[in-house]
């Protein structure tokens, strides 16, 4: 296996995941939120293919490939509540959108 | 038909006829018609059952016993014994009485009624006959279901909080037992109740007791009782109070006792002492009640707290006495309950203070109503007598001063009783007594007289259930043998 | 051993290119005021990724990357904020109040583990290991996988992206009111 | 000879069971003759029972203890209470000692059920009072016939509840109703002490049969307390000493109720339970002396509260008590027969003064008071005369009954010559001036002189002899013969008949057996003490030559009765009531009930807490994953 081992690769992994969270944390727009989102879910597909590579297992690039999937379909039903929202001339604000509380 | 299924269709014979019952649309009439229907082929075929039991032969009869979880040793095993078989009875005879009051009276929603009725008449039968501990527990929660919603849907005023606190009790009682259940069933790698052996833990034997110290209300542990008896609908108060306190005094005998033999003794002056309490403080406090239901609540759980001090005495006497009034205060306190409801319907209120003066022209009140109190204050000569004698001389045994304040609660048991017949019949006219209220309709009448004739038979012969509960000549042996 | 260093540091080159523009990319898709951007960006990370998969000879993953997510989910993205207008927002408003304070927190306490995680066990079981066969992560081997050992995630994949779609499609169409039955029909 | 048992016991019982079932379908009247007729069905029974025991003839030795083989039969019906080997059957003993019971019962019954037709004509719950009258005589024949301890208590308590339904029988007054609860309280409290004797016999013996509980030999202490249980039981229902309040309240009652209950049967059960378990009371003999204490004191007690009374049914209610105090002061020293016998004329001549009694009420429709009775003998001159014969046998003026029966057992008080004994004598001879005193009080106010103004308007005529209803006037008239020569039946130094006929079941003890002598100067002592009270009352009630004399602390204290009531009710039910009232209220509404309501209230405080961290932020919910998700890593960093 050529250039750096499978560390190193997680340690990216981990960076971008840590990356993502961030941004779900901080960030107020929905959309941004769910960008966000997908960074964390490449995050974790990155480390699934470093170690598919490493223990040289075709399950963990399967694994990346449902995480795909199902990113996929997060994502498109993400947006249609954004849109949702939208046409509801609700504002674009997570903070704001609280009326679902105890 | 051989006998041994005659105790399964005992206690599913009910609960299909509830089925049925909830299902057919029928009218009020018909409904209430066909649940009296099934209620008296239940008594039938108990009748049947005492005649087939025979009562010189030792252990289990008519048993039936079909695997159920194999490896956990658990089977649904039913069968009877001596004392069962006169439980049994009093539950079938107790329950066709409630549900006649409840045909007679035509409650609304008469098909949810009666079914309800019916699956409350199998699950305490099925009480009574379980031989094994989660069989014994699915039917000890059984009984609460339908309870829960008689009591919430038919009851007074009050109901709901009532029903809510009477099932807070009853579920931690019985969550307790489920854990000892678990605990016992799987130490002795079998659930069964005649094949498993004695256990020795005090912890198990506490979990049980809390759960029968509660369903058979003892003197800490009765906070549901009286606020359940007065919301109740009488018939249901009725069966509660006669029947279904029952099951907690017969749980201690058939589980508590014979599987925890060293417990029980060691626990014994403790439980003495609770009962012994449970007696004058039910008495005290029946004595000043101010009205009907209350005082035949509180007499309730004296007389419970009498029957554990019989069951606790462990002599001879204590057991053979503890089953009489067992049955004879089941009788009592139904008719007693049931001729509440009969007042109640005539002048909607059950307070002393609205009371009095109902004897004119109420001779077959007056006359029922005199019967079932004086017997049920243990008048010597009636059942309860009886019972009574047999508790406190099998006590005495134990130690002098249980059966000293066993007497002393003969004497409150007269004053409050005295004062409940005298406040409800005689002084002056109660302003919610109207002169045009009927007498004790032939319908009524025909629902309390079983129970009153009943009573007067085991007045007569009280030897009939304290000679015939268990077998030979000793029952704290037969006991300490775990009924073998 | 100078000739396998020496693809070793092309490697290496190429990593380390890749990862910085992952990583960068990552932070410009939270930081950009203007959704539009952040998603541009993420569209960079996404290829920085790829070209890290290829590094991990996982081609057909790659490839789908590129295609599928880059190619799609992010273009329905662009779609979806170009409908919704790229109404800017500050993304720093009200300085660090409790909340961000505690994201950063968590963030970095995630991190944080996750890396000693990865340096505690670099010592034994991430060892390097050696060759991988050619046919690894081609496409024809990646089909048999999916066919053979793992064909109940593949359904169950499917159904989980039907539902997506038709969720998307009820949130997103615009319900018409129905008009009030006429009065003539019983209730 | 067992048949006559049966016989006698059921019948009342079946007379109450026809009643019962006739319900209001059954002509009054006819529920009046079904009842006597069943009472005296009982009485042929009875008679038939006691032919029946006259067995064997008596081989006499010197006077005194006569040897007999020992008659009496014991007949099981069935076993009533069994439980591991103790078992209790229905039984009947037919004894001399029972017979005699049985006799005066079933007789004496009989006469009042019949008195009671005319008595209770008119009243629109007539039949409910014979069907509670037939069951009271079938209690009382139980309880004289139970062939075990058991079946006498049961006997007991029966009778303790025939006499709380007749005592509240007008149960629209508030004072009648109370008067039952009274009575039947304190019986229930007697009944309560006899369990105890009887428990500590089933602990020893582990039987209530009669001779299981005769030949044991148990501790001195332990004996004792069986027999104080006993004597407890006695006490509460012959009201004595402790517990005689509820005796003068009974008189709420019907006046033959009186008659029956509180005269004749019910309030002598103590004596014949004294009488029946005497070989108890022998093994401890000085609670049997305590119960001789307790007759003389009662008798002294009762007499001087007689004396102030106002309404004629309570004076002849305390001569009651202070008779059975005689009766217990006889079976207390041991002379069972006399005070048997004393039993038997005793109910002859008070249950024919309170019938005359009664006449006298009906004749003023409901009129008790005697102040207002002046000269009523003008007018009723059949119910003087037999009043006079009632009360001369109450005095014991020879040759009335009174005499023969009262002087023996005040005899055999002196023959017991300890310094108790000559206590005991002396309280018999005081208390016969007392019986004297109050006795002729009563007649003096009542029955000579002219019609006072209230007689004269309130007085009516009734039935076709002008006094009563021929079914009230045959009965008084049996019994005023009876009252007069009852008596002559046994003279204890010349003949005595009834001694020996009750000797097999209850020979008189030697200690207490008088010589001739002390009979002769006893009974010559107790008639001077009679006249001599017969002549104050003359001076004071009839000729008002001497002034009652002034005395009003005596006076006070005798109203208020000893101020008995006042204490019991002080000591027993006011705090009784006042504890049940508190626990109520302080403990069981606050404590007890709340705790329900309270766990649920602690639930949902605490479900409010945890409900504001449901902020709505998405942002504090992702927060929480993230915290959550690096504390599991670390969890597993930990662990590893």
């Amino acid at each position: 296996m050529l250039g750096p081992d499978t560390a190193w690769y997680l340690v990216v992994a981990a960076f971008l995941f840590g990356i993502g969270a961030l941004g779900v944390l901080i960030r107020r727009n929905p959309l941004i939120v769910l960008l966000s989102l997908e960074l964390m879910l490449n995050g974790g597909n990155l480390a699934l293919i470093a170690f598919s590579r490493h223990f040289h297992n075709g399950a963990g690039q399967i694994f990346g490939l449902t995480v795909m999937a199902v990113a996929a379909s997060e994502v498109c039903v993400g947006l249609g509540l954004v849109v949702a929202i939208n046409r509801k001339k609700l504002p674009l604000d997570v903070d704001r959108l609280s009326e679902l509380r105890g | 038909m051989s006998a041994s299924y005659l105790t399964s269709i005992l206690i599913w014979l009910p609960v299909a006829g509830a089925i049925l019952v909830w299902l057919l649309p029928l009218s009020r009439y018909a409904t209430g018609a066909l649940a009296m229907l099934f209620s008296l082929a239940e008594v039938g075929l108990w009748i049947e059952q005492a005649a087939r039991f025979d009562f010189s032969r030792p252990g289990l009869q008519m048993e039936e016993r079909a695997r159920w979880f194999g490896d956990l040793g658990v089977s649904y095993h039913v069968g009877v014994y001596g004392f069962s078989v006169w439980l049994v009875g009093l539950t079938v005879v107790a329950m066709a009485a409630a549900t006649g009051y409840g045909f007679w009276v035509g409650r609304d929603r008469p098909r949810g009624y009666f079914a309800l009725m019916l699956l409350l008449t199998g699950a305490t039968v099925g009480v009574f006959v379980a031989q094994d501990l989660v069989v014994f527990y699915a039917f000890f929660e059984a009984m609460l279901i339908p309870l829960y919603v008689l009591i919430g849907v038919w009851g007074g005023a009050r109901r709901m909080d009532a029903t809510i606190k009477f099932v807070l009790y009853t579920m931690a009682g019985s969550l307790l037992m489920l854990a000892a259940i678990v605990a016992y069933g799987l130490q002795a790698h079998t659930f069964d109740l005649v094949d498993g052996p004695a256990s020795g833990s005090r912890w198990l034997f506490l979990g049980f007791m809390l759960a029968f110290v509660i369903k058979a209300p003892l003197f800490p542990f009765h906070g549901w009782l009286p606020d359940t008896y007065r919301e109740a609908p009488p018939e249901v108060t009725a069966v509660l109070s006669g029947v279904i306190a029952k099951a907690g005094l017969y749980g201690m005998l058939r589980i508590a006792i014979p599987k925890f033999p060293d417990p029980a003794s060691f626990y014994r002056t403790a439980v003495l002492a609770l009962a012994a309490a449970a007696l004058v403080y039910g008495s005290l406090l029946a004595f000043r009640s101010t009205d009907f239901r209350g005082v035949v609540a509180y007499s309730s759980l004296a007389q419970s707290g009498l029957i554990a001090l019989g069951l606790f005495a462990g002599t001879d006497l204590g057991f053979d006495g503890a089953v009489l009034q067992m049955v004879a205060h089941g009788l009592v306190s139904t008719s007693l309950f049931l001729i509440a409801g009969v007042v109640e319907r005539r002048t909607t209120t059950g307070e002393f203070r609205l009371l009095g003066g109902m004897a004119r022209g109420r001779p077959a009140l007056a006359t029922l109503l005199i019967a079932v109190g004086v017997i049920s204050l243990a008048v010597p000569g009636s059942a309860n007598f009886a019972g009574e004698f047999l508790i406190l001389a099998g006590v005495f045994q134990r130690a002098w001063w249980w059966a000293a304040i066993g007497a002393g609660a003969i004497v409150l048991a007269a004053m409050y009783m005295l004062r409940l017949i005298s406040a409800v019949l005689h002084d002056a006219r109660g302003s919610t007594v109207a002169d045009e209220a009927l007498d004790v309709r032939p319908g009524e009448l025909a629902l309390i007289a079983p129970l009153v004739a009943g009573l007067l038979l085991l007045s007569a012969w009280p030897a009939a259930i304290s000679h015939h509960s268990f077998f030979g000549n000793s029952p704290a042996a037969t006991v300490k043998g775990q009924f073998k | 051993m100078i000739v396998a260093s020496a693809g070793n540091v092309v490697v290496w080159m190429v990593w380390l290119v890749a990862g910085f523009s992952c990583l960068a990319s990552g932070v410009a898709v939270i930081s950009f005021r203007n959704p539009f951007f952040s998603a541009l960006a993420l569209i960079g990370n996404l290829a920085s990724l790829a070209v890290m998969y290829l590094l991990l000879n996982a081609e057909f993953v790659a490839a789908a990357q590129v295609l599928v997510y880059a190619g799609a989910v992010v273009v329905m993205f662009l779609f979806v904020i170009a409908y919704v207008g790229p109404r800017r927002e500050e993304p720093w408003t009200g300085g660090p109040s409790w909340q961000t304070l505690g994201a950063v927190l968590a963030a970095g306490a995630l991190l944080v583990e996750i890396v000693v995680a990865i340096s505690l066990d670099a010592g034994h079981s991430l060892g390097h290991d050696g060759k991988v066969g050619p046919t690894f992560g081609s496409p024809a081997w990646i089909g048999r996988l999916f066919l053979v050992d793992h064909l109940l995630a593949f359904e169950i994949t499917s159904v989980v992206l039907l539902i997506a779609a038709v969720g998307g499609v009820i949130l997103g169409s615009h319900v018409r009111r129905v008009e009030p039955l006429t009065s003539e029909v019983a209730d | 000879m067992t048949g006559g048992a049966w016989l006698c016991l059921l019948a009342p019982l079946g007379g109450t069971i026809a009643i019962l079932l006739g319900g209001n379908r059954l002509p009054r009247v006819a529920a009046g003759w079904i009842a006597t007729s069943s009472v005296f069905v009982a009485f042929a029974g009875a008679v038939w029972a006691f032919i029946g025991v006259r067995g064997p003839q008596p081989t006499c030795g010197a006077l005194g203890g006569c040897f007999y083989p020992p008659p009496g039969e014991l007949t099981t019906a069935w076993t009533w209470l069994a439980s591991g080997h103790f078992s209790v059957g229905l039984q009947l003993l037919v004894d001399p000692l029972s017979t005699v019971m049985m006799l005066i019962v079933s007789g004496v019954g009989g006469l009042i059920v019949l008195y009671s037709i005319g008595y209770m004509h008119g009243d629109p719950e007539e039949r409910r009072y014979f069907a509670y009258i037939a069951f009271f005589v079938f209690s009382m024949l139980l309880l004289v016939e139970g062939g075990n301890l058991l079946m006498l208590l049961v006997g007991w308590g029966l009778v303790g509840l025939s006499s709380y339904l007749l005592i509240g029988f007008w149960h629209e007054r508030p004072s009648a109703v109370q008067a039952a609860k009274k009575a039947f309280v304190m019986n229930a409290f007697g009944d309560a002490t006899m369990a105890l004797a009887f428990f500590i016999l089933i602990a020893h013996t582990g039987s209530l049969s009669f001779e299981s509980a005769f030949n044991v030999h148990l501790s001195s202490t332990t004996q004792s307390l069986v027999a104080l249980g006993l004597l407890g039981g006695a006490a509460a229902k012959s009201a004595q000493i402790p517990l005689q309040t509820w005796l003068p309240d009974a008189m709420e009652g019907p006046t033959p109720v009186s008659a029956l209950i509180h005269a004749a049967t019910m309030v002598t059960a103590g004596v014949y339970l004294i009488a029946r378990t005497h070989p108890i009371f022998e093994q401890a003999r000085t609670v049997e002396l305590i119960a001789a204490g307790i007759g003389a004191l009662t008798l002294l007690v009762a007499g001087l509260i007689a004396l102030v009374q106002t309404d004629i049914k309570r004076v002849i209610a305390y001569s009651t008590m202070s008779q059975i105090g005689y009766m217990f002061l006889g079976v207390g020293v041991g002379a069972y027969s006399s005070g048997m016998f004393h039993l038997m004329t005793h109910a002859f001549f008070k249950a024919l003064l309170f019938m005359t009694a009664g006449l006298a009420i009906h004749a003023l429709s409901g009129e008790q008071d005697i102040r207002k009775m002046r000269g009523l003998g003008k007018l009723m001159p059949f119910t003087k005369w037999c009043f006079l014969a009632g009360a001369l046998a109450l005095v014991g003026i020879p040759p009335f009954s009174g005499f023969f029966s009262k002087d023996s057992i005040i005899a055999s008080a002196a023959a017991l010559g300890t310094w108790y004994g000559w206590i005991f004598w002396l309280c018999g001879v005081a208390g016969a001036l007392l019986t004297g005193l109050y006795t002729f009080r009563l007649w003096f106010l009542v029955f000579p002189g002219e019609p006072s103004a209230f007689v004269q308007e309130h007085h009516h005529k009734e039935g076709r002899f002008g006094e009563g209803h021929w079914t009230m006037l045959v009965p008084v008239g049996v019994l005023a013969v009876l009252a007069t020569v009852g008596g002559w039946l046994q003279w204890a130094p010349l003949w005595h008949p009834f001694t020996n006929w009750l000797a097999p079941a209850a020979s008189t003890l030697a200690a207490a057996a008088p010589t001739n002598t002390q009979e002769y100067y006893t009974s010559a002592a107790t008639v001077i003490a009679g006249l001599v009270g017969i002549a104050i009352a003359w001076a004071i009630y009839s000729e008002e030559r001497v002034k009652i004399p002034y005395a009003p602390f005596a006076q006070r204290v005798l109203e208020n009765k000893f101020y008995f009531d006042a204490l019991y009710d002080r000591l027993f039910y006011r705090p009784a009531a006042a504890i049940a009232t508190d626990l109520r209220i302080d403990f069981e509404e606050p404590v007890i009930l709340q705790t329900g309501p309270d766990l649920g209230e602690t639930t949902l405080e605490a479900g409010g807490m945890v409900r504001r961290l449901q902020t709505g932020f998405l942002r504090t919910y992702v927060l929480f994953l993230a915290f959550g998700a690096a504390a599991v890593v670390l969890a597993f960093l930990i662990a590893k």
